[in-house]
């Protein structure tokens, strides 16, 4: 044991050390001190550690690097007025107590009216009594319909949901490669579940027959070959790996294959080239999901530049940005729409969002325009008019099946 | 049904895999690693990093892992474990420090190596397919390193010096101090190798699992699981509650809906341990 | 009537009868003891009489009620109250709030009374403190009682271990071996710590290794030999019993004190 | 460990605390939201790990609180949701169906100890999140239960004990909601920690046997511990559901179980005190290290173990120390000197 004194000096050490670090790091808060130029503060909530991290990353990348583009242009003209944009984003661990602080923190501490984020239908659902009671607005990447219906006015869905994009892919494959069978596999959590049971209700209404969707896996640990063999015993036209994450997927298509499976293989979410490359090769070739901006026969030189900035703030691309892109943009649309006013003001915001028709600068294809839907869903215009680029990868790369809108 | 077995087999034989470290450092130290998990996910990175990024072999990727872990094990060991063992204000201090660790742990490797998941290609392509049964060869080919290394490490324990010495403080550490055995330097030894093995283990699994810096808890869970159900800091007791798991967990994904697989994994340990808490073949009280 | 009736007592651990068939009457207000060489199962049959074991069969009465298989800390709440060899202690506390705390069966406030503080929890308190500064007097703790019980000198965590059972209130108290690893003038000291207490009308039953001592004080002595009772009675009786002698052969006297 | 609360906040630090914690802090920021809430949540969790350091009490680590406010939770959801139960009513009810699980679950669990009992705990999170994603239309499975209604009025013959939470600021409403909690929870454990049940509760961590051997029913007194513990889980579990006005079935797992042992820890287990102080430290911490964005949790992380190696005894070792304080430590520096 060591003497009293010493001890004591110890521990006095550790406090100071503890003081100092909260100090220093209370010191580093962002300093308000703008010159003339006008600021535009946006706020990314989302969760950046533990087991969900990239999701929430992604978004943030995605905005610094798009905020670094519009900057580099000389700010965003809204009113003829040039502002320079600032992120500013905040963990929230994928915990919804989190992140009603993180919420608030943006909304109340630093004034900030205009949220990307955050990433799941828990922390989602958690903060809008927040954007309401701040009058803030959120473009979220959950998927519960409840979250972007009536009452709930404040929040946006920033992507395609499962259950939008999964009846036009089964149509699709239905109508152009003879599906009649379907088996869904999800895996064993809240989005994987949700997604499976967007699966069947999607194929019950083209009238598929569903061979198999109770079988789950639990994510990341498990030997993924038991799961898959079930499944694909029944031999189906379509698989489905409903909610699967990008690191998962090539692992689940290498096991079917593996298994002497031969049909179709689908997901309605976004995925990353370069892990299919990296770990399934030509396994994974004419696996069909659901790219953003990014297949290269559409790209624009603006997301061209966009990508190449992603890769300077992230150090490596991913496709799923290519989906998450259009959260900035709408938000910067629209209220370039309503005026200057709704930079403080949601209400005008809000009040704009059916009539925003702006081009889309990411994708060739001109006939896309940016805009708010999601009447039929929602019962309101609560969405963003993301176009959905179906893709089928052909190693090393995503080619475009077809591009796709849902209103 | 024999494809059922076969699947029970090779989970079994990478989930032994898992569970080794983790049940030799518990039985060494009387530490429950918790960052053990995330060892192991440092493991899968470094083989990743070694293999795909700067085109390396497996072989380089294998030694690297457990280089990198050896060494993270030693440090872990060296500047907070020893200490917080002699300092130990009561029995959950080492858990709780475990605890501390794995956040450590997780937090650095995500700074170290990013947000994205990461895989890799089968370190052997191509399926056999016998009496009915599919065997991939990338499979296969972790089934049977995995044996190996068991093996080996068995063998190591049972007719080294070191082995036979760590076996001992494991026994009984007044004892063995007694008989010279040197408690802090094999103490170091024994949390240098079970790092190592969480090491061998990701750099092996990367191939048929891929890793992401969250994985850790999981895979620990999943580690506590086998350990607690053979008997904790017993080896065979791992061995054997990691084949007990993987069979488990191929019978229920062949005949129940998988997502209760787990619910009733978890629902059968605690009724098991609740009758026998000292496992399969652990002493009572570790 | 005895206080104590032991009948057939039997304890099997699979293959092995660690207590056979053993029966015997404590009388109160006397010192018994039970001797026997190691393995003869004289512990085991202390933990049968204190429900830490369950018997095979066999029964033990207390005051004429049946106590077998209680739980012992219902056989305790009756007034069979035992002590353990040594260091078992509540170490973190001091040796006054060890004592005190183990007043719990003389409370009679409920838990909820406790918690709440009712009047009853307070008369329950200070009596409680009143007693424990009696006992850890009598038992000549008084000069260690603010001493955390961890740090105490060797010699008076014996003594601390009567205490505790002391506190409980006991109408039969058993001591396991109270003299092991004493050396005279300590045993003298514990002797006379025992004769205290039976003066105070607690029946007492020791297990015991050291002869001279149990020779002394008491008033009745069991033998057990590999489980079986070979003798009972007086401890002149005992010193000459054939069977004891042989029992303890190829022994060094200084165990069989004669 | 009982003197260990009211000996660093005594006489009028205690009352100043108060003050500032009823009065001054909630009027100064009742319209920063943000302020309110962290200082709410971190109020509730350590109403949560004050049953945690509970158990820790009677010598048992447990990593299933998680579990209990889950529990809590989904009752407060489903009680409010489908019976149409006043919160006020819900908010009891979560605390005692939580402490009954614990009951029945404790008789059986609370026989290991060590290690042993921390892991049957940590499964036990796991087996209650996984059974509430896979409890199908009852728990709303994976899409848990999104929509719960505020707390209503309180009104008992017609007086108005509490406003329905609409009418009113609702971060003030809540945030005296939490501390209220708190404040009765924190009464409630250091009135058993000085009461003979502490007394009782600290025979048990220290030698069960012995304790049995004095007449102490350890298998009913360790159970009772449990519940309480459960208890405040469930209370605390009930609260988050109605502040977020959802539950899932992954907002209470296996991190969340450790988190709270970690508080107690850090707070210092000798001190009731301890988990509110290591609570709040931690939960305010985090919010602190914002601005070091990606290397927050690293930080974070580092900073958690520089306590534990320096403060073995938790961060209330580090107060200012009167001469029985240091009776206190020296006794726990003898308690390290042992092994």
């Amino acid at each position: 044991m060591r003497a009293p004194s010493e001890r004591a000096g110890r521990t006095r050490l550790g406090a100071w050390l503890l003081v100092g670090v909260l100090g220093a790091s209370a010191g580093m808060l962002p300093s308000y001190a703008f010159a003339q130029e006008k600021v535009l503060r946006i706020g990314q909530l989302g969760v950046m550690s533990g087991p969900a991290a990239s999701w929430g990353l992604i978004n943030k990348y995605t905005a610094q690097a798009h905020i670094n583009l519009i900057n580099e242009d000389g700010g965003f003209e809204i009113d003829g007025e040039k502002y320079r944009l600032e992120l500013v984003s905040v963990d929230d661990k994928n915990d919804p107590r989190v992140a009603i602080a993180g919420a608030e923190r943006l909304v109340h501490q630093e004034g900030i009216k205009y949220i990307i984020g955050p990433n799941v239908d828990e922390t989602s659902r958690a903060i809008i009594p927040v954007l309401a009671d701040g009058d803030a607005f959120n473009v979220s990447y959950g998927w519960q319909r409840e979250l972007f219906s009536p009452p709930s006015e404040n929040t946006a869905l920033g992507m395609i949901a499962g259950y939008q994009s999964a009846p036009l892919i089964y149509k699709y494959l239905r109508d152009e490669r003879g599906v009649k069978t379907i088996a869904c596999l999800p895996r064993n959590d809240t989005s994987g579940l949700n997604s499976r049971d967007n699966c069947v209700a999607a194929a019950e209404q083209l009238g598929l027959e569903i061979l198999s969707s109770d079988s789950t896996y639990e994510p990341g640990t498990t030997d993924y070959f038991p799961v898959v063999g079930r499944v694909v015993e029944q031999n189906p036209d379509l698989l489905v790996l409903s909610g699967v994450t990008p690191s998962d997927a090539p692992l689940l298509i290498r096991a079917a294959r593996e298994l002497g499976y031969e049909g179709l293989m689908a997901t309605e979410t976004a995925m990353d080239a370069k892990i299919f490359s990296e770990v399934a090769g030509d396994l994974a070739n004419g696996f069909i999901s659901v790219g953003g901006a990014s297949a290269p026969e559409i790209r624009t030189d603006y997301m061209q530049r966009f990508i190449d900035e992603y890769e300077k703030v992230a150090g490596e691309w991913n496709d799923e940005a290519g989906t998450k892109v259009y959260a900035l943009e709408m938000i910067l649309q629209t209220i370039k729409q309503a005026g200057a006013k709704a930079i403080d003001d949601v209400a005008a915001f809000k009040a704009v969002v059916p009539e925003v028709d702006a081009l889309n600068p990411f994708i060739s294809e001109e006939s896309i325009k940016l805009g708010w839907i999601g009447d039929s869903d929602f019962q309101q215009k609560r969405q963003i008019r993301v176009p959905m680029v179906v893709t089928e990868f052909q190693n090393p790369d995503f080619k475009t099946l077809f591009i796709d809108t849902v209103e | 049904m024999e494809q059922v077995i076969v699947n029970g087999a090779i989970s079994g034989m990478n989930y032994a895999l898992m569970a080794l470290g983790l049940t030799l450092i518990f039985a060494i130290m009387g530490v429950l690693n918790f960052a053990h998990g995330q060892m192991y996910v440092l493991g899968g990175f470094v083989m990743y990093f070694v293999y795909t990024v700067l085109g390396l072999g497996h072989v380089a990727g294998f030694a690297a892992s457990i280089v990198t872990l050896v060494i993270v094990g030693l440090i872990f060991e060296r500047f907070f474990f020893r200490h917080a063992l002699r300092m130990a204000a009561r029995e959950e201090s080492t858990m709780l420090l475990a605890a501390g660790t794995a956040l450590l742990l997780e937090s650095l490797i995500l700074v170290a190596f990013g947000e994205k998941q990461r895989g890799m290609p089968p370190m052997v392509s191509g399926v056999y397919k016998l009496f009915g049964v599919y065997i991939p060869a990338g499979r296969a080919a972790v089934f049977l390193i995995a044996l190996v290394a068991v093996v080996a490490f068995i063998l190591f324990m049972q007719h080294t010096k070191p082995g036979r010495a760590l076996r001992a403080i494991a026994q009984d550490k007044e004892v063995s101090a007694l008989q010279g055995v040197n408690i802090e330097r094999y103490s170091a030894l024994g949390f240098a190798l079970g790092a190592g093995l969480a090491g061998i283990a990701g750099a092996l699994l990367v191939s048929l699992l891929a890793v992401n810096s969250g994985l850790g808890t999981s895979v620990s869970i999943k580690a506590f699981i086998m350990v607690m159900l053979g008997g904790a800091g017993v080896v065979s007791g791992a061995i054997i509650g990691a084949f007990i798991l993987g069979f488990a967990e191929a019978l229920g994904y062949a005949y129940i809906p998988g997502s209760t697989t787990y619910l009733l994994i978890f629902a059968a340990l605690i009724l098991f341990l609740v009758i026998r808490p000292q496992g399969i073949i652990g002493k009572p009280w570790g | 009537m005895a206080l104590i009736e032991v009948r057939e007592l039997t304890k099997r651990f699979g293959g092995l009868v660690a207590v056979d068939h053993v029966s015997f009457d404590v009388e109160p207000g006397t010192i018994f003891t039970i001797i026997g060489p190691n393995g003869a199962g004289k512990s085991t049959l202390f933990k049968l009489i204190t429900g830490f074991l369950r018997p095979s069969s066999g029964k033990v009465t207390f005051e004429g009620q049946e106590v077998t298989g209680l739980a012992a800390h219902a056989i305790a709440r009756r007034g069979i109250v035992r002590t353990f060899q040594e260091t078992t202690i509540f170490k973190e506390m001091t040796v006054l709030e060890n004592v005190v705390v183990a007043h719990h069966l003389r409370g009679q406030a409920s838990a909820f009374g406790f918690f709440i503080h009712s009047p009853q929890a307070r008369r329950d308190e200070a009596g409680f403190r009143a007693s424990a500064e009696r006992i850890v007097d009598q038992l000549g703790l008084g000069t260690v009682k603010r001493e955390v019980a961890r740090n105490l000198p060797h010699g008076y965590l014996r003594g601390l271990g009567i205490a505790l059972a002391m506190a409980a209130n006991p109408k039969a108290l058993l001591l396991d071996e109270p003299f092991s690893g004493m050396n005279n003038e300590e045993t003298d000291r514990t002797v006379e710590m025992v004769r205290g207490i039976r003066a105070r009308g607690t029946t007492v039953l020791l297990v015991e290794h050291d002869m001279r001592a149990v020779m002394r004080i008491s008033d009745r002595i069991l033998v057990l030999n590999f489980g079986k009772k070979i003798a009972e009675g007086e401890p002149k009786a005992i010193q000459e019993d054939e069977a004891v002698i042989e029992a303890y052969l190829g022994r060094e006297d200084e165990e069989l004190g004669i | 460990m009982s003197r260990g609360l009211l000996r660093p906040l005594a006489g009028a630090g205690l009352a100043l605390l108060a003050l500032v914690y009823l009065v001054l802090l909630p009027v100064y920021f009742s319209h920063s939201p943000y302020i309110l809430r962290v200082v709410s949540i971190a109020s509730v969790l350590s109403v949560i790990s004050l049953g945690v350091w509970l158990t820790f009490a009677i010598g048992r680590i447990n990593i299933g609180q998680a579990a209990f406010a889950l529990i809590g939770g989904y009752a407060t959801a489903i009680l409010s949701t489908r019976f149409g139960l006043s919160y006020w009513l819900c908010l009891p009810l979560s605390g005692i169906l939580a402490a009954l699980v614990g009951t029945v679950l404790g008789f059986g669990i609370l026989r290991l100890r060590g290690v042993y009992f921390a892991m049957i705990t940590l499964s036990l999170t796991e087996a209650v999140r996984l059974a509430f994603l896979n409890g199908g239309e009852f728990t709303g499975g994976a899409s848990g239960i999104p929509i719960i209604p505020l707390p209503g009025e309180l009104s008992l013959f017609g007086v108005v004990l509490m406003p329905s939470f609409q009418t009113v600021n609702t971060h003030l409403a809540f945030y005296y909601l939490a501390a209220a909690l708190l404040i009765v929870t924190l009464a409630v454990v250091w009135r058993i920690g000085t009461s003979r049940l502490g007394w009782i509760f600290r025979s048990l961590q220290q030698n069960e046997d012995l304790a049995t051997s004095i007449g102490i029913d350890i298998a009913r007194y360790r159970v009772m511990a449990y519940a309480i513990c459960c208890f405040f889980g469930g209370i605390g579990g009930s609260y988050f559901a109605v502040s977020q006005q959802s539950i899932y079935p992954n907002v209470f797992g296996v991190p969340d179980s450790i988190f709270f042992i970690l508080y107690c820890f850090l707070g210092g287990l000798a001190y009731v005190a301890g988990p509110v102080v290591g609570t709040f430290i931690l939960f305010i911490g985090f919010q602190i290290l914002h601005p070091l964005q990606e290397y927050q949790q690293l930080i974070y992380a580092v900073l958690m173990i520089a306590i534990m190696l320096w403060l073995p005894n938790g961060l209330l070792s580090l107060r200012w120390h009167t001469r029985a304080d240091r009776a206190e430590l020296a006794r726990l520096e003898g308690r390290e000197a042992r092994s």
